[in-house]
């Protein structure tokens, strides 16, 4: 399956990438998705993350096609 | 209930003014609004500008939630959000919240409800510019 | 620090950007703005008009010792209070409060308690003439 | 003495005055003042006090020169 997975803020500017594609026949989750796409750096405990939009936990699974965002903490307003 | 994320600077009371004038249903029924209005602060010379980023979709759908949350928790009339995006320069206005009510403790608390959720749960991310270089606000 | 009684109808976002477009001392100090604004609801046909009276002299010294308590109580750095008295029609502006501060928390505080010490303290009355009559209105 | 007394509001239009000058050769007090003008009716429980515009209390004494205000509670904002 085909993941479609987004950094934002600083930590888009750390993993140098704000979009990638990734691949996978076994199942997922966000956790999974860090670990292939940051060579099995740990998921630091501040990072948030949403799929397809929605916030979501490490655990959460993550289907084809689906859109897995990683972002800091949010500071807006 | 409007949601705008925009790049283009703003003043606050002319979008309140057009906002009010344009929604016909507010027109006698309101009778407590409740604003908030944030700002870049100019912190001497230390900070130069400030670049707002967002996640273009999730922002919008969250900002969304939030007013149809508050709609649905207090007796509020009518929700308004606009924040802006991008560049932005000491003195211009970053966020824009008001709720619209019959009574004021609905207004107050729907309006602070939505800034409030707003800085805590919208994907929104500041950047300085500083003297010295590039630095993010950090929580 | 600015308090107004006034028999004028006014616009309370025109009020507000007039006032932070002279207040010099708010510009690029000002982190956070909450405001509230009072409005005559319009009942239907059962109230046509509605009159404000005050105790002139002693109104103003009350609105004026808010707004100092406000300042010494919470890191705010001015406030704005105008209210309408005489004939007002549905749908007119009664009251306009702001604070200004640098930070969200004291300017929330600071507005709901300038509203709120101003409608349980501040000696104006309401009376309205319905349909049938006219009725000072009660708390 | 001289006292200048003040009615506002519905009160007002009850004692069909919005203001009357007292004199006195005895030491007042908000309720004095009161019984005086009202004709010994007693001073409703509701009612509010000024003197020299700042809220007092039915004891509160009244000096020579005072300006004493009774008005219903307040429904501005």
């Amino acid at each position: 399956m085909s993941i479609d997975v987004k950094f934002f803020a600083s930590l888009r500017e750390q993993i140098g990438k704000s979009d990638i594609q990734i691949e996978s026949t076994d199942s997922l989750t966000c956790a999974k998705i860090w670990a292939q796409v940051c060579n099995n750096a740990p998921l630091p405990s501040h990072i948030l993350m949403a799929v397809n939009k929605e916030y979501a936990v490490q655990s959460a699974p993550v289907q084809d096609g689906d859109e897995v965002a990683f972002f800091p903490p949010v500071t807006g307003g | 209930m409007k949601i705008d994320i925009t790049s283009n600077k703003f003043n606050p009371w002319i979008q309140l003014q057009t906002f009010e004038k344009n929604i016909i249903a507010l027109h006698g029924k309101c009778g407590a609004v409740a604003t908030f209005v944030g700002t870049m602060r100019d912190e001497g010379n230390t900070v130069q500008t400030m670049f707002l980023e967002h996640y273009p979709g999730m922002t919008e759908k969250y900002l969304q939630t939030f007013s149809e949350t508050a709609l649905q928790r207090w007796d509020i009339l009518d929700t308004l959000i606009i924040h802006r995006v991008g560049e932005i320069q000491p003195g211009e206005t970053i966020v824009l919240v008001a709720a619209w009510a019959k009574h004021r403790d609905s207004a107050f608390e729907a309006c602070r409800f939505l800034i409030d959720t707003l800085k805590s749960r919208a994907p929104f991310w500041k950047r300085e510019t500083l003297n010295d270089g590039i630095k993010w606000v950090e929580k």
